[in-house]
């Protein structure tokens, strides 16, 4: 919730998800920070951007925000109020752009853990599991994670790999029989955003959030990152967007006050 | 086709496919027959100790909490339970002590609301089993398969991760490209639990809104215990046969519930009664919290009509159904607390 | 149309086949004979019969006779007007009693053409395929096969198996992987019925019509046919049967009139 | 699991799922645009010379005619056809020359009305070859799997006979059961022609009653043409989502078409037009009838509208209505043939 330069890092994370999600092309969204990108996209630059939720709302013009991923919200005056079946077979099929994890674990291949922390049969800590991220991680083009960093979740190796990432690396998704010119595509964090550009399909910095040095990612990641040769920083969210979220997308501050 | 890779996950609901149709032939009549009876006659007849159970809808929508609430009522133990994005129905049914193994695809969470106290103390005391790992897909098409009285489904997901190592799935080369596939194995529930709007005293179901898994999930239980807002009349079912979205040969009971989905949305009807789950999750950080919550909602009361009284009966119902149309905003503790 | 008694062949074999359908079972039908047997049977001893179509249309209450399987009435004031893959499943799943085929040749084993009359590739006259033939002689419990038989049809060996009998005989059905406990059940000809109880699962003379002698089965038969100990006289179509035949189900002669 | 026969039928419309998936991001789209276009332009853009195309309905029972008869009336070639229970459809366009392979579930027959002159001879003279055999379940599931993006779906019907020897299937032996299942092969055709009775200008489309094989066969497809009775607004659409059949994603062109089921039956709508189907049967006995059908119904009409006036018009129009109604009688001249 900490507010620098006239916005929070939830605001920053949800506008620079925003600008990944190009016009005219279809995401998988789930509740919270991902939906609420969806959603700004299509106020402002993506009007044309299709967003589905895997319990079938397809195309909902969402008159508040949903709390579930099933929730009637979903389905608002949508195109299609269809099943899980029919969301999953369209992904599978190849015709979903874009997907979002979050993740309790990362690893450099983008490899993800929402299932347990410790060993599977003892756990530490039992969390909720893959729900659709394994299918999304495995069905749609690029998939975007966003996850707040520090070392604990920035990890050499995940406890659990719930949802594949790159696996070991190049040509190994390929190889497990995954679908081909799928995996992770940025990681948005609250420091940066990273691609796969890194040796053998690894995380990348790409871009800095205002104020933060690479030492600070450094930090806060548990293996080694390679920065890109060109390091953008990110541009924050406007003042626009910034009304745009808490007026007309999350106004009893659902997610935005969490 | 060669087999890669076996997960080491347990094979729950699994069953043979003849050795499923031998079992329906005995137990299954497509008779059109009166099936109307109580939710206590229903879990006493179709729920007994050790059953394998999966719940219609999703996460806290259109949940058949009625018969979750007599399974706790009954004590019944020793349950297995599919986590296919169960939600409320999961954690009150572990945090009540009914549950020994479960599959999971999205358990011990809330979504927004936050992660699940009672039934992650179940499962890191080691009291609850977690015996397979799947995802909502890999849930989905184990229904698939037990609809379509075939042994698996072939897929592309689940591959390369943990979640295949301890899912009940295997990986195969596909003989038509020579690529890898999972082979996700059918299920066929033993009581599968659904709260519909609409549904006539056969068991003809009509669905508004998304179907989430329950065409399938329906069609793939052996007992289909049916909870309805409404019994209708035959007739209504018959001049729009389209709108079946399950038809009476599946269903095994049916009883009239108004409310039923209650703390749950019923899409077009009534929202989430946040403040009940609120305080669930509240209470349920411990286990005092949790026999406390159980004494108010459930033991003392007599049936679903007294719960729904205490939860703060027709004003509160009202209250919900107004959210539902978009025209009162929803009170949820949960968000309260986040106000800066 | 020969009308032989007060009857005709077509009243003798629906109502033959309509007796074996038992109250509160389901059978799968196809237009044509079964239909009216299938309808003929829930107006008479079996009113909780369910009647499905293959195209989706599950327990009509039809205005009309319908002239397709996917014709209107066979979906009018139905409990589900619902799809194949729904159907199917359905009955692969093993929810379906009864089943009817026709054939253009049938073995002994109750194996049965309608793909082909000579080489598949060079045939001497293509007939329509299986159609869903196959799947219900794959699916449902107990078919039933209705066929007006001469040595021409009844032979030794189809030119192809379009649908499995009993295919080479005991327990060849479950060798192949078809679900267990199904199979053929009866064949009716417009001589007389049969079960599968002769060696082997062979076609066995068990009742036979009228006036119709176990020689002239014989003369209509390729194959050597093998008689029941006890062989009864079909009991013929009731006055009554045929009313509601005519008057009730197919009163512009579709089918009865052929 | 072992591969244990395989069929020697061309696998017709397989693509590695994988190879579907680069199609469909190259060739597919998710942006809600107005695909409104002219059944010409339709048949013109999305189907060349050498497509595998299939057609919704089933038998008689709401077939794209209009695109048919475009089909004809441009004289395409070499077309590969999916005989799924496809009957009038694939009947006209085997006897106009159009089609040089087919896969059979059922064709060449028109069911009660008899069998089809003009395929049968297509085929037993050699004209047009039957490159594959399948039933009416097995082209349902490898529609299903196309729409899954699967490599096949397995099965328990086709073992054991000549139609498995004679499909494009392999029978394997099932790892989870160690009983032989068969495998199913998905299909994406190039084109699927589908009538519907409304749609909105972006493809999304009602249908009223049974869906026969068209929810799959739609999500299967590379291209669908969609015609429709009736363009209606957005709003019509979105006011009852659950309504929706076909989203528009997967929709490439929308035709306003009324009656364009014609001859074939339009549930709620329109019967068969049991004379012009009969009118076809009798033609189509000779090459000479066949060309006498077309010239009169297909070459010597400029478009659809035309056509109708030539089967008989607004009269005969409103005549289909009422027997759809149990208003009126059916007109059949096979059935006439029958009186005794």
């Amino acid at each position: 919730m900490a507010e620098t330069n006239g916005y929070t890092e939830n605001e920053l994370l949800i506008s620079v998800a925003s600008k990944l999600l190009e016009d005219n092309t279809s995401a998988l969204v789930g509740t919270g920070l991902p939906m609420l990108a969806g959603m700004l996209a299509q106020k402002t630059h993506a009007p044309g951007l299709l967003l589905i939720f895997e319990a079938g709302g397809i195309g909902a013009q969402m008159p508040t925000l949903p709390i579930s991923v099933g929730d009637s919200r979903t389905f608002h005056r949508a195109v299609a109020a269809s099943s899980m079946h029919d969301v999953m077979s369209f992904a599978q099929a190849g015709y979903v752009d874009f997907g979002f994890l979050g993740a309790a674990q990362l690893d450099k291949h983008g490899n993800i853990n929402t299932t347990v922390i410790g060993d599977h049969d003892h756990p530490k800590a039992r969390l909720p599991g893959s729900g659709g991220a394994n299918d999304v991680g495995s069905f749609t083009r690029r998939t975007i994670i966003i996850i707040r960093q520090d070392k604990r979740r920035l990890v050499e190796k995940c406890d659990f790999v719930t949802t594949p990432g790159y696996l070991d690396g190049e040509g190994a998704r390929e190889r497990a029989g995954l679908p081909k010119n799928t995996g992770p595509y940025r990681v948005i964090t609250q420091l940066g955003v990273f691609d796969f550009g890194g040796k053998n399909k690894t995380m990348r910095l790409i871009a800095l959030h205002p104020g933060v040095t690479v030492a600070d990612v450094e930090a806060a990641t548990s293996f080694e990152i390679e920065v890109a040769p060109k390091l953008d920083t990110t541009v924050p969210p406007t003042a626009k967007e910034i009304e745009i979220l808490h007026r007309e997308i999350d106004p009893a501050g659902i997610v935005l006050k969490k | 086709m060669d087999i890669i890779e076996e997960g080491k996950g347990e094979l729950l609901g699994f069953h043979d496919p003849d050795e499923q149709r031998a079992w329906i032939a005995l137990n299954k009549s497509t008779a059109l027959v009166d099936k109307r009876m109580t939710v206590a006659e229903a879990v006493e007849k179709f729920i007994p100790d050790g059953s394998y159970i999966a719940s219609g809808g999703f996460g806290h929508i259109r949940v058949a909490m009625s018969v979750i609430y007599e399974i706790i009522r009954r004590k019944r133990r020793n349950l297995a339970i599919a986590g296919k994005t169960a939600v409320h129905d999961f954690d009150v049914l572990m945090g009540a002590g009914c549950i020994a193994k479960c599959e999971t695809a999205y358990s011990f969470g809330h979504e927004l609301r936050g992660l699940s106290p009672a039934s992650r103390r179940a499962v890191e005391s080691g009291r609850v089993k977690v015996v397979a790992e799947t995802s909502n897909a890999g849930y989905q098409w184990r229904f698939l398969g037990g609809m379509m009285g075939v042994p698996f489904i072939p897929a592309r997901n689940l591959l390369g991760t943990d979640t295949l190592k301890y899912s009940s799935a295997k990986s195969a080369i596909d003989p038509f490209t020579g690529k890898p596939v999972v082979l996700i194995p059918s299920a066929n529930p033993d009581v599968v639990l659904m709260h519909v709007p609409r549904c006539d005293k056969y068991g003809n179901c009509q669905i508004d809104g998304i179907l989430i898994m329950d065409y399938e999930l329906s069609r793939s239980a052996r007992r289909l215990i049916v909870t309805t807002e409404e019994i209708v009349d035959e007739e209504e079912i018959r001049k729009a046969p389209w709108r079946t979205v399950i038809p009476y040969m599946y269903v095994d009971a049916v009883c009239e519930v108004p409310f039923g989905s209650h703390p749950c949305q019923m899409p077009y009807l009534y929202f989430f009664d946040e403040e009940i789950i609120g305080e669930w999750l509240a209470l349920s950080k411990t286990d005092e919290g949790v026999n406390e919550f159980f004494d108010k909602y459930v033991f003392g009361v007599k049936d679903f009509n007294e719960y729904l009284e205490r939860a703060g009966g027709s004003a509160k119902l009202e209250h919900l159904r107004r959210v539902e149309r978009l025209e009162e905003q929803m009170r949820a503790p949960w968000l309260k607390g986040k106000k800066e």
